[in-house]
């Protein structure tokens, strides 16, 4: 089959619903739109057995053909990609379908819809891609169209700072690939992937060239996967609507980077020193991203920094070498994450566009559905026994502790934050007594199906997702199924662990004790003591700090954008003004000045014109004569 | 040595209307007059004239003669145009003297 | 030859039909010469002109076609909606038709006498079109323009001069100032230098770098917009082109000339210029509130990268630069509609005065919004793979940290575009605008259907430059220009 | 060298002293008188050189025609001791030094052209007959021409010297103001 067809589908979308939307029944646009990314998730079923033996290549078309430079539309769907489609357009497609209700009241419906097709495809183009270009292609796809969701209500100044921000984040990671891929040109001629990784492979090239490109690519994912200090922008990107924050900055578009660093894997086996600042980047944004998590009250921001989080736990995966533990947690994160999102969003929408937790409480009544569902996504999350997050985790945890201890000690710190803001958010959120004084209680209204039936779909995902890849522990048969479906893919594969059986029975004590306590500890203080969190003006000190989100915006802003704004102020009125033209019309102003003085001599005395013509001929002859 | 010419160098006529020439270019100079720097030029004309002629004697070719008669006529016809411009300023700004043409000044 | 002919015919028409002339039929004068060319193919031509060694030689070649391309795709976009229509409508467009002849002889001259004259006969036109129809100081605005230009133009002609004194004397007796005799001379470092300067400069003006600037800013905003698209799209376009054509392959001596002995020669300092105006061109345009002005530094910014990637003098440099150089003639003539659409409906073209026009407008919103991702380079959007060339190009040849300042570009451009799009298009609503009207729409969809096109097809373009790019660099590589 | 003739040293001071006052005489009348006596004396001196015909032309022509005419103008202008604004003795001696300077200069360019003497002298080239075979063989053209000329010249006197009738008030106007100024 022609991988095409799976970019065609959403593009087809992105195009009716882009052109004639406005004149087409909402209905219409909303069932066009799921179903276009509803056909590419089961056309890549479909492929599964196929893949299963080989890559599925596509004919490739010229791009650009300069010199020996030849770069090429290529698609490719290997094992990687198959997963990557397969959550991008399942999950895709149930967002789309919460959406249909979600959005229902908007006057954009068709323009949102339009946009999340084209994401949907970029992201596709992102991930299918067969070479850098491709990914690049998909890279920045992604990126146009979070800016342009992000700023959806663009009527809303802040919102369209926001996806300015984020896109001009992006836009700094992206540097970093670019140049990451002028190196790879540079070096090995090309931007295939097979023909850049069999020449990495052989390792003919200086240790710091791997070093370097790896170090540059990862600065790409730092910016797409907000990771520090490109993190800044996923927060503030909450500004866009809930599905949009599901979609892609949850489940999707923010594993690019995780993406990326899996495909090259070659790469990253070589340059350990870049494996290292990756572990070191991924360990400082989890726990940044988790403490900044504590204290956060919009209810969408909670789960933002638990994104940016959880992303450096992916990160630090990579960084030990686990590449297909990080896949695995990726996976099992798109769909608590996206569960999480979207329930945050049910209750948003049932609280009519309140998102703060602390004008919240008890919703478990009103919201029966969205209660349920959200808890499991927590649970999920936190790490509750058996459930999805709690396997992926434990894969993660059991590489750092072979990696160093201390790395662990840290990562199982952080998880216990994770533990600690969710359970905070969720008690304020569902527990307790309900705080909003402008919305009454019994307005508060449970969603439509359209929107349940996703988060019900989500929950049993993030249920049963730790089957995707069980530990030997559970079960012989059927273990490490992730592993080693993508184990073909790698040329040196993912980092060996060998742990005796009771040190991984230790860990595991040890994770359900974190999950524990940080479960008892969040119910006593929020549902038996019946606290809420405090407003801003009572925190302080280290509450402030952490509520500040360590002031990172206010540093960022006087440390870039205010000396780059004064720098460009400068240049205009200093340089520019008083500078170039200043002087240009200075040189005009001597001519001027020069020509007025030459004037005077043009007196317009006929008889000294004629001395001065007779002693210029004279001189002119005596030059002639004795020179 | 049977005429005078024939005992005089070409140099001595050389000299002299060089020497013409000078004191008629004083007076353009010199003069304020218009009617005055024209009777100057026309003294001017006619050194050339003298040299002319002298030159064409010597060489024994009429050329330089007719061309004295062609400066002759050219003189006239500017002696006549001239003169008729200088009534007209005459009588615009009664003076004849030059310097009131000043409308070259920058 | 009837790319030169049509237009100066189209133009006496159009201004002999004085108030007659309506939209319409201006837009159909304008598009006859692409169209006949389309056609028939462009007849190359080699006569004598004033004497037997100062020739009439038009051949349009690779690059040539292009600009052709490019002079004759937006002549009459410009012509389609660059003009307020009203009581001098026709000078303006007999004057633009004008412009497209003499820019047609430019682009297509082989002989150095004909590309000079050509050259020249371009500043009339857009002289009077600023002289006539800016606002604000227009007469000395004009002037400083013309005379910045009209300088350069003067030492191009000395260095022409100077290398036609040196062309091997052909079999009639004569010197000459065909292209292919110019280039053959061979000229020492230090002389090269010297004719290199003087050949730089006039390109340096027009394109402008970055000392050389000061006229641009001032014009651009001044300069009604359909004078501001012609000086941007086009006339910018001859600096560019002459900078490669009539200065590097001539002269590709003179780069070798040490400035700084052991350190920095020539080249390294137009680099250094393509550079300071890239970095001086996006710290003004991300403070600029006159949206007009706002993209006229923008512009001095990505001219300044295509300079640098034309004298990196690898393959993949100069022709990405090429192709940049019609993506930014496209997207400038596109950015400067945008701002006169705004301008023609609002009186006054100050970003923080404007807002959330998408809404009243979602199709000029959307227009716009392509044409600024072409101006980011968005990948898919035409330019990308320009800037992608570009910067591999600077980032591999040379110093790297260059090519790392240079790829800065890519994030400020975001910068200020993206500010120049979010102040006038998003945000809340400050005025709404009238609906376009249909010429209006027309060109920008022509526009943004070329920005997405070349973005996914830029193959085609550089298929039309590149053996002439290559046979260029070989010709440059064979007199000792090959550098480092 | 030879000592000169008499004739020509006599008719040669003549001419040089007339010159002068020409030039120097205040009063326009006397220098139109000066500048006839020079005119003659140098016709005096075409006689010398044997050309007859030149001799009677610039008689008629110069002495007769043309300083005629310039002592009518004088007479009707009524400019007879027109007050001329003098010139500083600084103009004279500038006027003075860059006229002497052109005569040195001429001086000295025949000086250093070496003896390169014609001594060929032809006693028959100046005769009217000679003169009319060349004058209307070889240069018959430029003659007819000058009969142009002429007809120009007049048509453009009479033009210059009419007064036009709807002139009347700007030359008033222009009257007042040259006495105003």
């Amino acid at each position: 089959m022609n991988l095409y067809i799976l970019l065609a589908l959403p593009l087809l979308g992105f195009t009716i619903n882009g052109l004639f939307g406005k004149q087409l029944p909402k209905f219409v646009v909303g069932a066009l739109a799921s179903s276009l990314v509803f056909i590419p998730f089961v056309l890549a079923l479909t492929l599964w057995s196929e893949v299963k033996e080989a890559a599925i290549v596509s004919q490739p078309f010229t791009f650009l053909q300069v010199g020996d430079l030849n770069i090429e539309f290529k698609l490719m769907l290997d094992r990687l990609s198959l997963i990557m489609t397969l959550i991008i357009t399942g999950i895709g497609t149930l967002i789309h379908l919460y959406s249909m209700a979600y959005m229902a009241d908007d006057a954009g419906y068709y323009k949102f819809f339009s946009y999340l097709n084209l994401f949907i495809f970029n992201m596709l183009i992102l991930v299918l891609g067969a070479n850098f270009m491709m990914l690049f292609f998909g890279w920045e796809g992604v990126g146009l169209c979070s800016y342009l969701l992000i700023g959806f209500w663009y009527h809303n100044p802040d919102f369209g700072y926001a996806a300015r921000k984020a896109f001009v984040m992006n836009r700094i990671g992206d540097l970093g690939l670019l140049l990451g891929l002028f190196m790879i040109i540079q070096h090995f001629g090309s931007l295939d992937y097979q023909v850049v990784f069999s020449e990495i492979a052989k390792v003919s090239h200086p240790q710091w060239v791997y070093t370097s490109i790896a170090v540059l690519l990862f600065v790409g994912a730092m910016g797409k996967s907000a990771q520090i200090p490109l993190y800044t922008w996923l927060p503030d990107a909450m500004a866009g609507p809930t599905p949009v924050s599901a979609l892609i900055h949850a489940a999707t578009m923010v594993t690019a980077g995780v993406y990326l660093v899996v495909r090259s894997e070659v790469l990253y086996t070589l340059a350990p020193m870049a494996r290292d600042l990756i572990l070191y980047v991924g360990l400082a944004t989890s726990l940044l991203a988790a403490f900044i998590g504590l204290k956060q009250n919009d209810i969408k921001k909670v789960l933002a920094y638990s994104t940016v989080s959880q992303l450096g736990l992916m990160f630090i995966a990579l960084g030990c070498g686990a590449y297909s533990a990080a896949m695995f947690h990726l996976a099992t994160h798109a769909f608590f994450k996206a569960l999480l999102f979207l329930g945050s969003g049910s209750v948003i929408h049932g609280m009519h566009h309140e998102q703060d937790i602390r004008k919240m409480g008890g919703l478990r009544k009103a919201m029966p559905l969205t209660y349920v569902t959200f808890l499991i996504g927590t649970l999920a999350i936190s790490g509750f026994p058996f459930l999805s997050g709690f396997f992926s985790k434990d894969e993660i945890l059991l590489h750092t502790f072979h990696h160093s201890p201390w790395v662990y000690g840290l990562s199982v710190f952080s998880a216990g934050l994770t533990g600690i803001y969710m359970f905070r958010m969720f008690f304020l959120t569902f527990h307790g007594t309900y705080r909003n004084d402008h919305y009454a209680f019994e307005k508060v209204h449970e969603s439509p199906i359209l929107m349940t039936l996703p988060l019900m779909v989500l929950a049993a995902l993030s249920l049963s997702g730790g089957l995707l890849n069980l530990p030997h522990y559970l079960t012989h048969s059927h273990s490490e199924a992730l592993a080693h479906w993508l184990e073909p893919l790698f040329v040196f594969g993912d980092a060996a662990v060998h742990v005796e059986p009771s040190t991984e029975w230790a860990l595991l004590g040890v994770a359900v004790s974190v999950f524990v306590i940080a479960f008892v500890w969040m119910r006593q203080k929020y549902v038996v003591q019946g606290r809420v969190a405090e407003n801003d003006d009572q925190m302080s000190g280290s509450a402030k700090l952490l509520a500040h989100k360590f002031y990172v915006d206010e540093l960022y802003d006087s440390l870039f954008a205010k000396p780059l704004q004064a720098l460009g102020t400068w240049t205009y009125r200093v340089l520019d003004r008083k500078g170039f033209v200043a002087f240009t019309d200075l040189m005009g102003k001597v001519t001027h000045w020069k020509g007025q003085t030459l004037a005077r001599i043009q007196s317009g005395n006929i008889e000294l014109y004629l001395i001065i013509m007779v002693l210029a001929a004279a001189l002119m002859l005596g030059i002639e004569l004795f020179a | 040595m049977n005429t005078v010419f024939q005992q005089v160098d070409i140099s001595h006529y050389i000299y002299l209307s060089t020497v013409l020439f000078s004191i008629g270019l004083f007076g353009v100079l010199f003069r304020r007059n218009a009617i005055v720097l024209l009777m100057c030029i026309e003294l001017m004309l006619n050194s050339v004239n003298l040299l002319l002629t002298a030159l064409s004697t010597y060489m024994g070719d009429a050329g330089g003669q007719l061309f004295v008669f062609f400066i002759m006529v050219v003189a006239a016809a500017e002696a006549a145009v001239g003169l008729a411009i200088l009534v007209m300023v005459y009588r615009n700004t009664r003076n004849t003297t030059v310097n009131f043409l000043s409308n070259l000044k920058g | 030859m009837e790319l030169i002919l049509i237009p100066l015919l189209s133009a006496a028409l159009a201004y002999g039909a004085g108030q007659q002339l309506n939209r319409s039929l201006a837009f159909a004068l304008s598009l006859v010469p692409g169209l006949v060319a389309l056609a028939l193919g462009v007849h190359s031509i080699d006569v004598p002109w004033f004497s037997d060694d100062i020739r009439l030689a038009l051949n349009p070649s690779g690059w040539s076609n292009l600009m052709l391309l490019l002079t004759n795709f937006l002549v009459p976009v410009i012509v389609l909606a660059g003009w307020r229509e009203g009581e001098k409508f026709s000078l303006q467009v007999a004057l633009t038709l004008f412009m497209q002849a003499a820019l047609n002889g430019v682009f297509m001259a082989q002989d150095g006498l004909t590309f000079y004259i050509f050259w020249e006969l371009a500043l009339i036109p857009i002289y009077f079109l600023a002289l006539l129809f800016s606002e604000g100081d227009r007469f000395a605005v004009t002037l400083k323009f013309f005379l910045y230009t009209f300088l350069g133009s003067l030492t191009m002609l000395a260095s022409l001069m100077y290398l036609y004194s040196l062309t091997s004397v052909g079999d009639d007796g004569h010197h000459s100032f065909a292209y292919s005799a110019l280039q053959a001379v061979e000229l020492s470092t230090t002389e090269g230098f010297w004719v290199g300067l003087g050949l730089f400069l006039a390109f340096a003006v027009k394109i402008p770098l970055m000392p050389f600037h000061a006229w641009q800013s001032d014009t651009y905003t001044q300069a009604p917009a359909g004078a501001t698209m012609l000086l941007s799209g086009i006339m910018l376009k001859m600096g560019l082109y002459g900078l490669f054509v009539w200065f590097v392959a001539l002269a590709p001596e003179s780069l070798h000339y040490m400035l700084v002995e052991d350190l920095f020669d020539f080249r390294d300092l137009i680099m250094v210029m393509g550079l300071a105006g890239l970095l001086y061109g996006a710290f003004i345009a991300m403070r600029q509130s006159d949206a007009k002005r706002l993209i006229a530094f923008s512009s001095l910014s990505h001219v300044g990268l295509i300079a640098m990637a034309m004298l990196t003098m690898k393959s993949d440099g100069v022709n990405g630069a090429v192709l940049q150089m019609w993506v930014h003639g496209v997207n400038a003539v596109g950015l400067f509609l945008v701002v006169d659409l705004i301008e023609r409906r609002l009186g006054h073209r100050d970003l923080e005065q404007m807002g959330g026009f998408a809404k009243s407008s979602p199709f000029f919103a959307a227009t716009a919004l392509i044409i600024v991702l072409g101006t980011v380079a968005v990948p898919l959007t035409n330019g990308f793979p320009g800037e992608f060339l570009m910067l591999k190009a600077v980032f591999n040849t040379g110093t790297g940290y260059c090519g790392v300042l240079a790829a800065l570009t890519i994030i400020f451009c975001a910068v200020y575009m993206l500010r120049f799009f979010q102040l006038a298009f998003m945000g809340p609503e400050k005025g709404s605008l009238s609906s376009l009207e249909w010429n209006e729409k027309l060109a920008l969809l022509i526009i943004g259907a070329a920005v997405l096109y070349t973005g996914v097809q830029p193959q085609i373009i550089l298929d039309m430059v590149q053996s002439n790019t290559d046979s260029w660099l070989n010709a440059i590589a064979e007199s000792g220009g090959i550098l480092s | 060298m030879s000592a000169l003739p008499i004739p020509f040293l006599v008719l040669s001071f003549i001419t040089i002293l007339c010159a002068l006052y020409v030039v120097t005489s205040k009063n326009p009348v006397h220098s139109v008188l000066a500048l006839i006596v020079a005119f003659f004396s140098i016709s005096a001196h075409y006689v010398l050189l044997n050309a007859q015909f030149l001799a009677i032309v610039n008689l008629m022509v110069y002495a007769g025609a043309i300083m005629v005419l310039f002592l009518f103008v004088l007479m009707l202008l009524n400019l007879g001791k027109a007050a001329e604004p003098i010139k500083s003795n600084a103009w004279a001696l500038a006027s003075a030094i860059s006229a002497g300077s052109l005569l040195l200069i001429l001086t000295a360019a025949f000086q250093k052209s070496g003896e390169q003497v014609y001594r060929n002298p032809s006693e028959t080239v100046g005769l009217v007959k000679n003169l009319g075979k060349v004058l209307f063989g070889e240069y018959l053209i430029p003659f007819e021409l000058t009969g142009a000329l002429f007809i120009g010249a007049m048509v453009g006197a009479v033009l210059l010297g009419k007064r036009d009738s709807g002139d009347h008030e700007s030359s008033a106007l222009a009257e007042e103001k040259g006495a105003s100024s």
